[in-house]
């Protein structure tokens, strides 16, 4: 309890419970208040900061227990940052991130808290460490390539847990979870295939058993014949382990596939949140519907329509006036150029950022 | 881009500051400076003026003498206040004056200046014309009789420094134990000024001839084997394989594709031509009696010549850094995805 | 079960390993290197002017590495007979000294055979001699090459000057101060190879260090610590070595480190490379996110990783470590006299370039060593970096 | 489409082409049939080591020697075998009729070179032009795959441009020579979806345009074949599995594998509850199982499968299968 006491602490009232849309009763786990994730810029002869990337800039949503949330869009929109920023690889400019967490009080009673985990220091957050994991994209770059199966997965269970005798039999237990055989422990990632590799970086994260797992496109560097196995192995591992996801990818189909709600990002913002079949069925936000018809749709006879979709995504050093989609949009009007629309709730749920939402 | 030069030279300014005061230290604290090698001259002188009757225990030196002697040398300030002063001269381009030679420093160095520079340039630029061929040979036929067998120059040149290759061949052929063809140093003949124009010329070439072989042997191992590496490694990039399914020929891949690619890295040791010149070169120098910036440098330790020790650190170091920033300025004007921040 | 090092040996050493023995030139050198340097140790068992073992009066000394028994030994025997001999000489009682005392005359010869033996007892091939000509038993088992490397051999050379050329005797002739140059030659390579296996030690050591830190850490660290790499790298570092052994006698220890303080910079600069490239890589981030010790993250993570490649330049630094310490004695700033050393038989040659073998043996020593060396260097590294040559036919 | 008899461009037989790595024989294409109608736009399906770049490769006979080597086949390109020809005539070939893009648009250009200087090598290679009439006609190129403002962007360097753009970059180098074929190895992979279709709509423009040249995408994604190609072929582990018309293929799937990768594809279109998988692990390079290669992960394995390689059998006109399935007694599963 003490070690809370400095920072980033507040106690709930009303135990963290809300009453959602759909009248069940949710718990909220994390929530993400205007957050930014800056990366300066330096330049000039005495290399001030000039500028800055601003991959993240300004992003609000939050997580229920239990839920798949989806983070989908282009490269450079800033999702993969939103990701190392909520495990604090990166470290956020601006904003909160709050996480919703259970204490004992003196009395022995549990108190739900809502602690900013922005605002840790390396000590105090250790143990949000062990509650938030991350899955990689790259299963070749991320497993240490020196340390043997059995080392990566337990590593995260010495250092929640220090070295215990039984860390071998949970490390085994989790390959068998994950589809591998426990003779493994003993081989080195180089000896597996890409599909085999991201088991194991999954058996990695649930191996302190965590409450919320960020998958940044977990399966983008695998086959098409492994991706669904790798999909279908993350949702069991869900229903088994009652994990949250938050999932990144470029892939609509696949986020579409998993997520229980969408966010759709562009240059750093969310320009569209809502559940999974609402986004897709009825988009809002232009970018999104600009999105979605991009997407090939695996159909000779019905080949995909595309809008006009002028050029490409600009940098983010240097982000359009206005409403970031603007140069692109097919429906832009003056105002877009010159005021920033406000991402806000449009429908029950649904979040957009556009100045004429569903219009096109 | 531009930014990046004029920090890259305001960097200059304190590591200058830090390089030469370090140095200034070292000097003023080391036993057997000037002021005691003037003692110990003064000496000498009395014990063989006194016939050394007394022995050399005897002549004392008087305090007021060592406290002349102190003031002559700039000793009798704190170190910290001599290194202001030095470096006040040193801006208004005033090195002081040598202690052996009793000239300003500036005089000495620039007389010695020029001898050092004809031989590291044309060692240089022999290292580079010899060197880049043969690696670009070597990567084209890698594998082959001609690889091999040059690899075997490749590892004289790693096994033997230049200095070491200098004495064997003076030796060798400068008249030591076998053949007199080459003189034994220095760079003219006794009878340089009663030579024709083109007897001097020769004259010059002839004294060259051994110390820039291993002025070039000094850099061959090394630059040959990048620049055949980077060659073959640049070989199996994917814009090689493009140009070949745009049917260019084969000579066009390499020499116009491939080498500009590979030359990035040989680019960026030209700009250590500077520091070649001089420290690198003391070696050979000796060697071949050449009375250039490196033996220069050699005679001032002994002597403790420190104004003249000085000067030469100044020199060195200063283009030392500017064969750096010289040497990010190649890769600029090479590699155009280059742009320095 | 130490992981570090089972962490080390991973199938992908063992692959290399494996792949470095498969180049049979570098494989063989580092035999060969290796088993000189071995052997090295054992030097003074087959060039030394110290005996093995010397028998007298006796008893048997082992003299190989350190003659101070028998030197106490001779010694106190020479002050025992000789003080028997003079109080005999001097005996009042006798009034003329009889000269066929037969008591005196063994006194006289016991003093005068052990202040023989005292005089030249430090030469041990000179002691055979006397032990050959007094015909006592005593005896002197020599090493097969009995020359030591300090020993000054003027006495023997007789008439001729030194330097003197190779003969039957001194295989590779003498010095300009009459030493025997095949046994400095040895005992050179001993003291070059281990000067240069500690000087790379040490400047990696140094350099793994810095560079890590700088690379790992990042931002201000690493801006603070390239503006004080680039200071110290600017200073001319021949010139400054020489200037410091100008100024204190420099000894094994006092050069090392101060060639440490330079060499460094190169390690340093690399592995800061290597880190700041692996430090990208999604394993590294990983175990951030786990909470892994930055420490453990710097050890355990990315060290071996970028180990690997900063293997392959380690025969480059070990053979640039013999040379710059060859230039240092050539100059006259490096190991004192009267180190056993090639730069310093080189610079000899320089001055008499008459005696060829002052130059020939030193430069065909170093060109052995080294050339060996940079044999092992191109199988390290083609092993470590294979580079894959192919063309398009 | 058409039902008259249309002429072949490109007729592949028995191709093999293999790669020695460590010290193992890796048989990247095993014994490639197939052939490539004029104004064809032809497809190559396939997950990695399936030896669909390298096939691309062996056409151009750009197989980097060592490791690769191709040891047998016949390529013939009209009347000529591809195989056959002298290093000399195979670059007359090269980036004048038979040219190619690659997936890496950024490593794939000349980093020292401007785009327009690349642009214009084939054209002065193979044209006889002029550095001012090659100029010219690259600014055109330029133009017509939509890079805006041509003039000017003829001097920049590739890392000036976009992904995107590289890529347009690259097609207008490949097509500057007016080549009867066009390889287009995976070229949208390494871009954004709205790029990508961008690239798939540029270069299904180029194909309607040049009636009679045909252009080989290499995917490993069927839905952008769905969106562009006429006919496909499957491979798996180095051997055509399927070959069909794509809309022929997207209806009636045959062999096991392209069924199952069919399924495994998460929809956009219709939500599932839980994706169809293909069990087991794509075989790497060094361990293509004996037999069918598919064997180890198919559903319907029998015994036969294990030892006897199948013929690619014809099913249907234009249908070709690989598969023990359709071959006598499995027929009728």
């Amino acid at each position: 309890m003490r070690e809370f006491k400095k920072r980033g602490l507040n106690l709930l009232e009303e135990k963290g419970k809300l009453i959602r849309g759909n009248g069940k009763e949710k718990e909220n786990l994390l929530e993400v208040k205007d957050l930014k994730t800056y990366f300066p810029v330096f330049g000039g002869v005495f290399r001030k900061v000039i500028g800055y990337v601003k991959a993240v800039d300004g992003v609000s949503f939050s997580i229920d227990k239990g839920e798949v949330f989806g983070l989908v869009g282009e490269t450079g929109c800033g999702k993969s940052t939103i990701g190392k920023t909520l495990v604090r690889i990166l470290n956020p400019t601006f904003g909160d991130i709050f996480y919703y967490d259970k204490v004992e009080l003196k009395s022995g009673k549990e108190q739900s808290v809502k602690i900013d985990i922005s605002k840790l220091n390396r000590k105090e957050l250790m143990p949000y460490r062990s509650k938030i994991q991350m899955i990689f994209q790259d299963p070749y770059s991320s497993l240490n390539p020196r340390f043997t199966v059995g080392d990566i997965i337990e590593e995260p269970l010495t250092v929640h847990r220090g070295k215990h005798k039984e860390n071998k039999e949970i490390v085994k237990d989790l390959l068998k979870k994950v589809g591998m055989s426990e003779e493994h422990i003993y081989r080195y990632p180089h000896e597996f295939s890409g599909g085999q590799r991201q088991r194991i970086g999954i058996a990695r994260a649930l191996s302190t058993n965590p409450e919320l797992i960020i998958a940044d496109e977990p399966v983008s560097a695998l086959d098409v014949s492994i991706q669904a196995q790798v999909i279908n192995l993350m949702q069991d591992l869900q229903d088994e382990f009652r994990v949250t996801y938050i999932f990144i990818s470029h892939d609509l189909s696949v986020v579409r596939h998993i997520a229980h709600r969408i966010a759709v990002m562009y240059l750093g913002f969310i320009m569209e949140m809502g559940p999974a079949d609402k986004i897709h069925n009825n988009p809002l936000n232009p970018y999104t519907k600009v999105l979605l018809s991009a997407v090939p749709r695996g159909n000779p006879r019905k080949k995909a329509k595309k809008p006009p979709l002028r050029g490409e995504v600009p940098s983010s050093l240097h982000k359009p006036s206005g409403c970031p989609f603007h140069p692109r949009c097919p429906i832009a009007k003056d105002i877009c150029k010159k005021e920033d629309p406000v991402f806000e709730e449009k429908e029950r749920g649904v979040f957009v950022k556009c100045h004429f939402p569903g219009v096109f | 881009m531009i930014n990046y030069f004029i920090r890259r030279i305001l960097i200059i300014i304190p590591t200058f500051l830090g390089v030469t005061f370090i140095v200034f230290t070292i000097t003023r604290f080391a036993p057997g400076g000037p002021v005691e090698m003037a003692i110990l001259r003064y000496r000498q002188m009395q014990m063989e003026g006194g016939g050394g009757a007394m022995g050399s225990h005897g002549t004392a030196i008087s305090e007021e003498m060592v406290e002349k002697l102190k003031k002559i040398y700039g000793f009798d300030k704190p170190f910290y206040i001599s290194y202001l002063i030095w470096l006040g001269n040193v801006v208004r381009f005033d090195l002081g004056e040598s202690y052996t030679y009793s000239k300003p420093v500036w005089d000495v160095i620039k007389a010695r200046f020029p001898i050092s520079l004809r031989f590291g340039v044309a060692g240089f630029l022999l290292a580079y014309l010899v060197c880049i061929p043969l690696g670009v040979l070597k990567a084209v036929k890698h594998g082959s009789t001609f690889d091999f067998t040059s690899s075997a120059l490749v590892f004289i040149g790693y096994a033997i420094p230049g200095w070491v290759a200098g004495i064997v061949l003076l030796v060798l052929l400068g008249g030591g134990s076998f053949l007199d063809i080459f003189p034994l140093g220095g760079i003219h003949s006794m009878d340089y000024e009663t030579l024709s124009l083109f007897g001097k010329f020769w004259d010059n070439i002839y004294h060259m001839i051994l110390p820039v072989f291993c002025y070039t042997l000094g850099s061959f191992a090394s630059l040959t084997i990048l620049m055949k590496n980077s060659l073959i490694e640049n070989l199996g990039k994917d814009y090689v394989r493009t140009a070949f399914a745009k049917g260019l020929s084969e000579k066009t891949v390499i020499f116009k594709h491939t080498l500009r690619n590979s030359l990035i890295p040989i680019a960026t040791g030209l700009g250590s031509v500077f520091s070649i010149v001089i420290s690198g070169a003391l070696l050979i120098e000796k060697v071949f009696n050449i009375h250039g910036f490196g033996l220069l440098g050699y005679n001032s330790i002994l002597d403790r010549d420190y104004p003249v020790m000085l000067g030469i650190l100044v020199f060195s170091s200063i283009l030392y850094m500017l064969g750096n920033i010289f040497s990010d300025f190649l890769y600029c004007v090479i590699d155009p995805r280059i742009r320095l921040d | 079960m130490n992981k570090r090092i089972k962490s080390f040996f991973s199938p992908l050493l063992i692959k290399r390993i494996k792949k470095f023995r498969s180049f049979k030139r570098g494989y063989y050198s580092l035999l060969i290197i290796g088993i000189a340097y071995l052997l090295s140790f054992f030097a003074e068992f087959i060039i030394n002017d110290k005996a093995l073992l010397v028998k007298f009066d006796g008893k048997k000394f082992v003299t190989l590495y350190s003659d101070v028994s028998l030197k106490k030994f001779i010694f106190a025997k020479a002050i025992e007979t000789k003080e028997n001999y003079f109080k005999y000489k001097n005996i009042p009682a006798t009034d003329t000294l009889n000269l066929s005392d037969e008591k005196f005359i063994t006194l006289k010869a016991e003093y005068e055979r052990y202040d023989r033996i005292k005089k030249d007892f430090d030469n041990h091939r000179v002691l055979r001699k006397i032990f050959e000509e007094q015909k006592r038993g005593d005896w002197v088992i020599l090493v097969p090459y009995s020359y030591g490397p300090n020993e000054n051999l003027l006495d023997e050379l007789g008439d001729r000057n030194p330097p003197t050329g190779p003969d039957r005797k001194n295989f590779l002739g003498t010095d300009d101060r009459g030493r025997d140059v095949l046994a400095r030659l040895v005992y050179g390579f001993r003291i070059y190879m281990t000067f240069s296996l500690l000087l790379t030690l040490t400047s990696y050591i140094i350099g793994i260090f810095f560079g890590a830190i700088l690379g790992y850490y990042g931002g201000k660290v690493d801006f603070l610590g390239l503006r004080f790499i680039e200071i110290w790298a600017s200073i001319p570092f021949l010139f400054t070595v020489m200037v410091i052994s100008s100024i204190m006698i420099p000894n094994f220890t006092i050069l090392i480190v101060i060639l440490s303080l330079f060499y460094w910079i190169s390690m340093a600069r690399y592995i800061r490379a290597e880190f700041l490239r692996e430090k990208s890589n999604d394993y590294v981030q990983a175990a951030v996110a786990v909470g892994v010790s930055d420490r453990k993250i710097i050890l355990s993570h990315i060290l071996p990783n970028s180990l690997t490649p900063a293997i392959s330049f380690l025969p480059f630094t070990i053979i640039s470590g013999i040379a710059v310490l060859a230039s240092l004695d050539f100059l006259g700033f490096g190991l004192p006299e009267p180190t056993p050393s090639w730069g310093q038989l080189l610079s000899q040659g320089i001055s008499n370039l008459s005696s060829w073998w002052l130059t020939f043996s030193p430069m065909a020593a170093m060109f052995l060593t080294l050339m060996l060396i940079a044999f092992i260097g191109e199988a390290v590294r083609e092993a470590l970096d294979p580079k894959i040559y192919s063309r398009m036919k | 489409m058409g039902k008259k008899q249309r002429k072949e461009l490109l007729k592949v037989e028995n191709l093999k082409t293999h790669f020695v790595i460590e010290e193992q024989k890796a048989k990247a294409v095993d014994g490639l049939d197939f052939y490539v109608f004029e104004g064809e736009f032809f497809g190559i399906v396939g997950e990695s080591g399936s030896g669909k770049s390298v096939t691309a490769l062996s056409i151009l006979r750009l197989i980097p020697d060592p490791p690769g080597k191709i040891s047998s086949g016949k390529i013939f390109f009209g009347d000529k075998d591809l195989l056959g020809l002298s290093w000399e005539d195979m670059r007359k070939i090269r980036g004048n009729e038979i040219s190619m893009i690659f997936q890496e648009p950024m490593t794939s250009l000349n980093p020292v070179f401007t785009v327009g200087v690349q642009i214009m090598e084939p054209l002065i290679i193979h044209r006889d032009m002029d550095k001012r009439e090659a100029r010219a006609e690259a600014i055109k190129m330029l133009k017509k795959v939509g890079i805006p403002s041509p003039e000017l962007r003829v001097d920049d360097y590739p890392h000036q441009f976009s992904g995107g753009m590289r890529q347009r970059a690259m097609i207008a180098m490949a097509l500057c020579c007016n080549p009867s074929l066009l390889i287009a190895d995976e070229p949208t992979t390494a871009l954004d979806v709205t790029v990508q279709a961008q690239i798939l709509e540029l270069m299904t423009e180029i194909k309607n345009k040049r009636k009679e040249s045909a252009i080989i995408l290499i995917t490993h994604d069927l839905a952008v074949i769905a969106e562009t190609c006429d006919r496909v072929m499957v491979m798996y582990c180095g051997k055509i599995q399927e070959v069909a018309s794509t809309v022929d293929l997207f209806e009636n799937p045959l062999h096991p594998y392209t069924k199952g990768l069919m399924a495994s594809i998460p929809s956009l279109a219709k939500k599932k509850k839980r994706l169809t998988t293909i069990p087991g692990n794509v075989p790497g390079i060094l361990h293509f199982p004996p037999g069918c290669p598919f064997h180890t992960r198919c559903k319907y394995k029998m015994p036969v499968c294990e030892k006897v390689v199948p013929e690619l059998l014809k099913v249907e006109k234009d249908h070709l299968v690989r598969c023990h399935l359709y071959n006598g007694e499995g027929k009728n599963r």
